[in-house]
């Protein structure tokens, strides 16, 4: 374990306008559809209007002989050029995935996927190309229904003679860190309470809103490859490997990214095309997907049906938990989809103290988009079928919902606890979290007035959620990593490069896209080296000048990250010493950084590191054996997660004569540890949690009977306005980590966790005395009347 | 999606079951659809469809899958797909006569739907509603034409002669009402207009499926 | 997303708009504002070969007063229809429903008389339009016609409009002192009407004197609720009351179901809101 | 082919176009404005909101076309060299915007916003924006920008 290091901080937790706003705030702008290259031509895809079927013929004659058309591909032409996609993640040693090719060859998995690219020498031509290319098919039965795909009722990928990828297990009786879940229930069921539910975690789609984009450069010595991406590592990994493009000759450049939510974790048939497009012509090419192709083939998220069965004494204290998922995967493998369920496994008992607790998971092909990473990623699940259970558990015992947690929470004084799931929380404290929350809420006031509404009959109804929730993040331990069947590491990379000026390069190998890395590492740099903040410039996604990285998901940048960084510049300080010594003509031993110089022991004398890194530039009288560079690189790989947590509370008005919920009150306390920047911090939970309101309320993938996605654009795929948004009151309590130096935890994806179970027990609440213990996710109108009228109406 | 009709019409079975392939009778029930081909067991054909702002032009090819006379009862698979690449359509359409007395036959109409593309990815949830309108107005325009069986004029449609030269035993169906063209009009799928902008794209093709099975058996009429 | 290619005139004048609809081109449509046609144009879910533009036409903007009516031209886009003092004055719930279409942005471009013609059933103005008992003027070849609101809205996406004709301008007779609410209901802000209710009301010291009530997205068209009117013509405007009169909102409806509501949660979404728009509209 | 006029941040240009052109692909692709976006095709997202003789529109639902003989700001036209327009610097000062991506229809839209209404409530400024969506900030300080900019006398 580490401890976290005291140190004097000047910009570490201060609220620095962020860097990168300057050129986001004029439009000085460099998304890759912005990227033009001279002689660049561009790619319409052609995608199958058909969720499963077979292509019986594809004619190119009319796209060929279109206007400014270059070239039409299909998978013949390719041939075993395109190769297969990855799945970066076996989660049974019998996992099943069918061939992911990255354009269809005969069969068809879900409505979106590529069958042909038509390249041309505009955009409008390639879509006018893509038109005239005619493509038939024959209809196969679409696999869609995720329970019935589970019982292999209808096939996805008749070839694999199954739907299930992968079943997985987990029980605390097989690892001693608790007993055994059936007994717990059996007991239960005999003199206790058995809460059993099934709980619908729609499918989602990340709706970053840049559209995906991609420009491969096949020109120079160099591939150079302009992507949309989080991941802009494993792009350059994953390309060499499918295309057998060398490595050595590929530079991967993720350039202004405009947002991803794990939506951009992948490594898409979208970039495989461009490149064999560009590999083809000879020709600089671009694909710039529209809206409505971006939500019918970028992955989506979410997507399990959970079975849950809670165990609890007639107090209400918690014996066991017992969850069984179905999870969709889609057509197809992605890069992490197996493991997305894998990473809520260990988190369905929160912050609770269970006596017991298994896990069993089926991994499902269905013909739909496949899903993959989104938001949170499987910990969101995991969070609101506990936080729902015990709002269950609590109107089962009769208690209110916060006094069922408060029994079964992890209390302050027993860190570091390992759960009943076997990860080990290093810190935190759920009391201080709750009750500056309840504070800021008004809970009591608000219990009370809810009381004198439902008393009243009051056709709107006041309903309040509770959520307090944990999550691992900081993606990840590598050890951890490769125990559970990833193929890649959880380090991060990071070097320091120290110019002569006075200014430094910092290279990252974490990704941004929006999270303001920039800023917070320069703050972390300014602080760690004595520098000014402004002279600290941050590189990153470009695998030519970050060489080496991991890139950015899971919330891992700053709790991994930003550890690098800070060993990279404690590396440049050891390094300088030798420089410094000779500088001020004393010993090395006698050197000591002062926070802003290297200093002669028990003087004022010394050298900042920018005049140390001049002298090296010069090296006119440096001694034998002093490196000409004190610029250092470093990694770091985390022990363990960081466990950040907080109380979510949420009052909504339920208008029970049309079934509208409006969020009256919305109130966050998170722990997240030290905090690098309150403002950035600010900004990541009130968008975690308006996305997290989103699930609750609004978003859902829907497909009709015949595979087509009819939330197939923005008018029908609910993206909140500001005009259906509250403000959140968010807050902070501080339990440093203890897991790095900086004490921090990682903050990307808590609100949206937090804040999904909050609302839907809120609406709950509101309509529980009519008879109502459950309303599917998004609670739409319609749904929330329809419950009501189904109950016996309002009162 | 499968969507069943059901009406009565008073005529008797065989009179109705004449009358329903004296398909110049009924086939203005569906228009905006031509045949461009027909080898007497399979056919091709091309249907417009203008729904609002939105135009699509679907090409399709079908077969009887099945044509029983003895039990009333003809099935169609046809399938379609539209020329800008939007999406293709698929339908079975079964229809069931039963006698209901001497002059009643009770009309079953079975069409199993398939939509894909973009008038189904932009149509969310409509689709079902509108087709299932369109059938019905389909059926209730069949309905008003079977049931004008027992009140024949004398034929006004050279295609309806043709088809009273082939088909003696259908005295019904010659007759084509005056007013044809306006409750033509009002079941004009072709001019009329689904929900679609942004909100509710519909689905022209049903009445274009079921255009194409009549048309086909207009030809089938006329060998 | 790039339109098919199209050819384009941009006449200055209805005559030549109307010449131009009556030319060869193989499928011609008109550009209003173009908030609807462009999105599918877009998407290629059409192809026109030509497209009239009617936003060069001055005589086809703009707000009037014609006496015991005022006159709007069908290219008045919504944003001007929301700020105008003489429909805010003389047509009130015009005003109030122009300013819930939408998004800013499509409201400066979107106009009147392109949301009339479209008559898409869930859009919101219809209703006001019916409410208010308006004639539309419709020009052709052969000069100008005049259709009744009542007469105007004709199926889905079908109005009284010949492919040849263009609306020009939109009658209104003036509701002077009427009071008035357009009730809206959807999911998130911008999404289309689940149901709007459009209450034009007049009443007289308490009591509900006159009551033109317009239901938007409940049928193939917006409609008149008949029942409701009826019933609440000489009643008070008490929540009693008009809960009464308002439950026969649904009466006559054919509402759609999809994935916002289905049928049934419309009719019932028809009682509740236009309690609530008449209550507003005559308090 | 069709001449268009139209001026753009303040500079005249005048260029051959398909009618089918929209407004956005003509500032992006020909006039080279790529500060302004497009992030969907239904016109629901307005990444792309551009002012079109002072008003607000977005140009991903504007022929290019339609814009001859008009002017249009983008986002790229707001600043004074190295001074922000103030609703820019109000978005700086109040960190209303993460990834970026839909910073410039979002701020074109603000200023609208308060041209139209100097000294809006919150809700007024969270339905004026309802036309624009952002995924990264749950709009909070966005609307927190908007009203200090409305304080500070921007428009």
């Amino acid at each position: 374990m580490t401890v976290t290091e005291e140190r004097p901080t000047v910009e570490i937790g201060a609220p620095r306008k962020r860097k990168e706003d300057a050129r986001l705030l004029t439009g000085r702008t460099r998304w890759t559809d912005n990227i033009t290259l001279q002689g660049m031509l561009h790619i319409a895809m052609v995608r199958s209007p058909v969720a499963h079927g077979t292509i019986t013929s594809i004619s190119t004659d009319a796209a060929k002989a279109a206007p400014g058309v270059v070239a039409v591909l299909t998978a013949a032409d390719l041939g075993d050029a395109q190769g297969g996609l990855p799945n970066a993640w076996q989660v049974a040693p019998d996992q099943k995935a069918p061939n992911h090719p990255s354009m269809a060859i005969d069969h068809v998995a879900f409505a979106g996927e590529v069958v042909a690219m038509v390249v041309a020498r505009s955009s409008a031509e390639a879509r006018d190309g893509a038109e005239l290319v005619d493509v038939d098919y024959d209809y196969l039965p679409p696999a869609l229904d995720l329970r019935d795909c589970a019982a292999d009722k209808v096939l996805a990928h008749p070839d694999l003679g199954t739907n299930v990828s992968a079943h997985y297990e987990w029980h605390s009786a097989d690892h001693g860190t608790g007993g055994d879940v059936e007994a717990a229930i059996a007991e239960a069921r005999a003199n206790g309470i058995v809460i059993e539910r099934e709980y619908r975690q729609q499918r989602l789609i990340p709706a970053f809103m840049e559209p995906r984009s991609i420009v491969a450069d096949p020109t120079g010595e160099q591939w150079t490859i302009w992507t949309s991406t989080q991941v802009p590592h494993f792009v350059r990994i994953f390309m060499a490997l499918v295309t057998g493009i060398p490595e050595s000759k590929l530079r991967v450049i993720a350039p202004d990214v405009g947002g991803g939510f794990g939506g951009k974790l992948q490594f898409t048939p979208e970039e495989v095309l461009t490149v064999l497009a560009a590999k083809h012509t000879g020709k600089p090419c671009k694909y710039t997907e529209s809206r409505s192709e971006s939500l019918m083939a970028a992955h989506h998220g979410r997507d399990q049906w959970q079975k849950l069965t809670l165990a609890a004494n007639s107090d209400g204290i918690v014996t066991g938990l017992k969850v069984e998922l179905l999870a969709d995967m889609g057509a197809y493998l992605g890069l992490v989809s197996s493991a997305i369920p894998l990473l809520g496994a260990y988190m369905f008992n929160a912050i609770y103290k269970f006596g017991s607790y298994k896990f069993a998971c089926t991994n499902v092909f269905t013909n739909k988009a496949w899903t993959d990473a989104y938001r949170g990623a499987g910990r969101p699940e995991a969070t609101f079928a506990i936080e729902r259970l015990m709002d269950e558990l609590a109107a089962e015992v009769g208690v209110d919902p916060m006094e069922i947690r408060q029994k079964n929470w992890i209390t302050h004084d027993e860190f570091p606890f390992r759960t009943v799931a076997g990860l080990d929380y290093d810190t935190g404290n759920y009391e201080a979290a709750t009750d500056k929350a309840k504070q800021a809420f008004g809970y009591d006031e608000l219990r009370t007035e809810q009381k004198r509404r439902r008393d009243a009959g009051d056709p709107v109804q006041l309903g309040i959620g509770i959520s307090t929730y944990t999550e691992m993040c900081g993606l990840a331990p590598s050890r951890w990593l490769g125990s559970q069947g990833y193929i890649a590491g959880g380090w991060e990379h990071a070097s320091i490069r120290m110019l002569p000026t006075g200014k430094v390069e910092v290279v990252t190998g974490t990704s941004p896209h929006g999270q303001g890395h920039e800023t917070a590492w320069s703050q972390i740099v300014a602080d760690r080296l004595g520098v000014a903040f402004e002279d600290v410039e941050v590189l990153h996604g470009d695998t030519q000048v970050a060489a080496r990285g991991l890139d950015t998901y899971g919330s891992r940048s700053l709790s991994v990250g930003a550890m690098a960084v800070v060993a990279a510049a404690d590396k440049v300080i050891e390094k300088a010493k030798p420089s410094a010594a000779h500088l001020l003509e004393a010993d090395v031993g006698d050197i000591e950084w002062s926070g802003s110089q290297l200093r002669v022991k028990g003087t004022e004398e010394g050298k900042s590191l920018g005049e140390i890194a001049f002298a090296v530039l010069q090296s006119h009288n440096m001694p034998d054996g002093v490196e000409h560079s004190i610029d250092a690189d470093a990694t770091f790989d985390a022990d363990t997660f960081s466990f950040p947590h907080g109380t979510h509370l949420c009052a909504v008005e339920v208008d029970t004569e049309t079934g509208n919920v409006a969020i009256r009150k919305y109130v966050s306390v998170d722990d997240i540890g030290k905090v690098v920047n309150p403002l950035i911090v600010d900004g990541q939970v009130h968008g975690g949690i308006a996305q997290g309101v989103a699930q609750a309320l609004f978003e859902e993938g829907v497909y009709d009977d015949s595979g087509t996605l009819v939330t197939g654009s923005f008018v029908d795929y609910l993206v909140p306005s500001a005009a259906d948004l509250p403000t959140f009151d968010i807050d902070r309590t501080e339990t440093p980590a203890t897991t790095n130096a900086l004490g921090v935890k990682g903050v990307g994806e808590a609100g949206t966790i937090a804040s999904t179970p909050a609302v839907v027990n809120a609406i709950v609440d509101a309509v529980r005395h009519l008879g109502i213990n459950d309303i599917a996710m998004p609670c739409s109108p319609q749904r929330v009347w329809s419950a009501i009228q189904s109950a016996g109406g309002a009162s | 999606m499968e969507l069943t009709h059901q009406f009565t019409v008073p005529a008797s079975i065989d009179d109705a079951w004449a009358a329903f392939n004296d398909l110049e009778r009924v086939a203005p029930c569906f228009p905006g659809a031509s045949l461009t081909s027909f080898d007497g067991e399979s056919f091709e054909g091309l249907v417009k469809v203008k729904l609002g702002p939105i135009s699509l032009q679907y090409t399709g090819t079908g077969r009887f899958a099945e044509r029983d006379e003895a039990a009333h009862r003809a099935v169609v698979a046809a399938k379609g797909k539209d020329k800008r690449g939007n999406g293709t359509a698929a339908a079975t359409v079964t229809a069931t006569l039963t006698s209901a007395g001497d002059m009643s036959t009770d009309v079953t109409v079975t069409t199993d739907l398939n939509i894909t593309g973009k008038p189904a990815q932009f149509g969310r949830g409509v689709m079902q509603d509108v087709s299932d309108r369109l059938l019905a107005q389909f059926a209730s325009c069949l309905e008003t034409k079977l049931g004008e069986s027992s009140t024949a004029e004398p034929a006004v449609a050279e295609a309806a002669s043709e088809t009273v030269s082939e088909s003696p035993t259908a005295p019904v169906s010659a007759q084509v009402p005056r007013a044809a063209s306006e409750p033509v009009a009002e079941l004009d799928v072709g001019a009329a207009v689904f929900p679609v902008l942004l909100k509710r794209y519909a689905p022209p093709i049903i009445g274009a499926i079921v255009g194409l099975w009549l048309l086909r058996k207009i030809l089938r009429r006329r060998r | 997303m790039i339109p098919a290619k199209f050819d384009y005139v941009a006449p200055e004048s209805v005559a030549d708009a109307i010449a131009a609809l009556r030319s060869d081109s193989a499928e011609i449509k008109v550009l209003g504002g173009g908030q609807s046609l462009l999105p599918v144009l877009r998407m290629r879910l059409a192809a026109p070969t030509l497209l009239v533009d009617l936003g060069r036409i001055a005589e086809l903007s703009g707000v009037s007063d014609d006496g015991d009516a005022i006159v709007i031209g069908a290219m008045t886009t919504h944003a001007e229809v929301a700020a105008n003092a003489l429909i805010a004055e003389h047509a009130s719930v015009l005003s109030k429903t122009a300013l819930t279409v939408a998004d800013p942005q499509v409201r400066h471009r979107g106009t009147l008389g392109g949301s009339l013609v479209h008559a898409d059933p869930a859009g919101d103005l219809p209703a006001p339009i019916l409410a208010l008992d308006a004639e539309l003027v419709v020009a052709g070849a052969g000069g100008e016609r005049t259709v009744s609101a009542a007469d105007f809205f004709v199926d889905l996406f079908t109005t009284a409009v010949g492919e040849d004709e263009i609306l020009t301008r939109i009658r209104v007779p003036k509701h002077t002192g009427w009071g008035s609410h357009y009730e809206k209901f959807n999911r998130v802000a911008q999404a289309w009407s689940i149901v709007g209710v459009a209450a034009n009301v007049r009443t007289d010291g308490g009591t509900i004197a006159e009551a033109k009530i317009a239901l938007t997205n409940m049928g193939s068209t917006a409609m008149r609720a008949s029942a409701v009117e009826a019933a609440l013509v000489g009643q008070p405007a008490t929540d009693d009351a008009v809960r009464a009169a308002a439950a026969s909102a649904a009466d006559g409806t054919s509402p759609p179901s999809d994935a916002d509501g289905d049928a049934d949660y419309r009719r019932h979404l028809a009682t509740v809101l236009t309690r609530r728009a008449v209550l507003a509209a005559a308090g | 082919m069709a001449r268009i006029n139209v001026t753009v941040d303040g500079v005249g240009y005048s260029d051959d176009v398909e009618p089918r052109t929209l407004l956005v692909q003509y500032l992006r692709d020909t006039v080279g404005k790529t500060g302004t976006v497009v992030g969907c095709d239904t016109s629901n997202c307005g990444a792309c909101t551009v002012h079109l003789d002072g008003r607000s529109v977005k140009s991903c639902s504007v022929l290019a076309v339609q814009a001859d003989g008009h002017e249009v700001t983008t986002i790229e036209g707001l600043a004074d060299g190295d001074t922000l327009h103030p609703m820019q610097q109000a978005y700086h000062d109040n960190h209303a915007l993460q990834c970026g991506y839909c910073t410039p229809g979002m701020i074109m839209q603000s200023i609208d916003l308060l041209n139209d209404n100097p000294s809006p409530s919150e809700q007024e400024v969270r339905d004026g924006l309802e036309g624009n969506l952002c995924r990264c900030t749950g709009y909070q300080n966005i609307v927190k920008a908007v009203l200090a900019a409305a304080q500070g006398g921007a428009s």
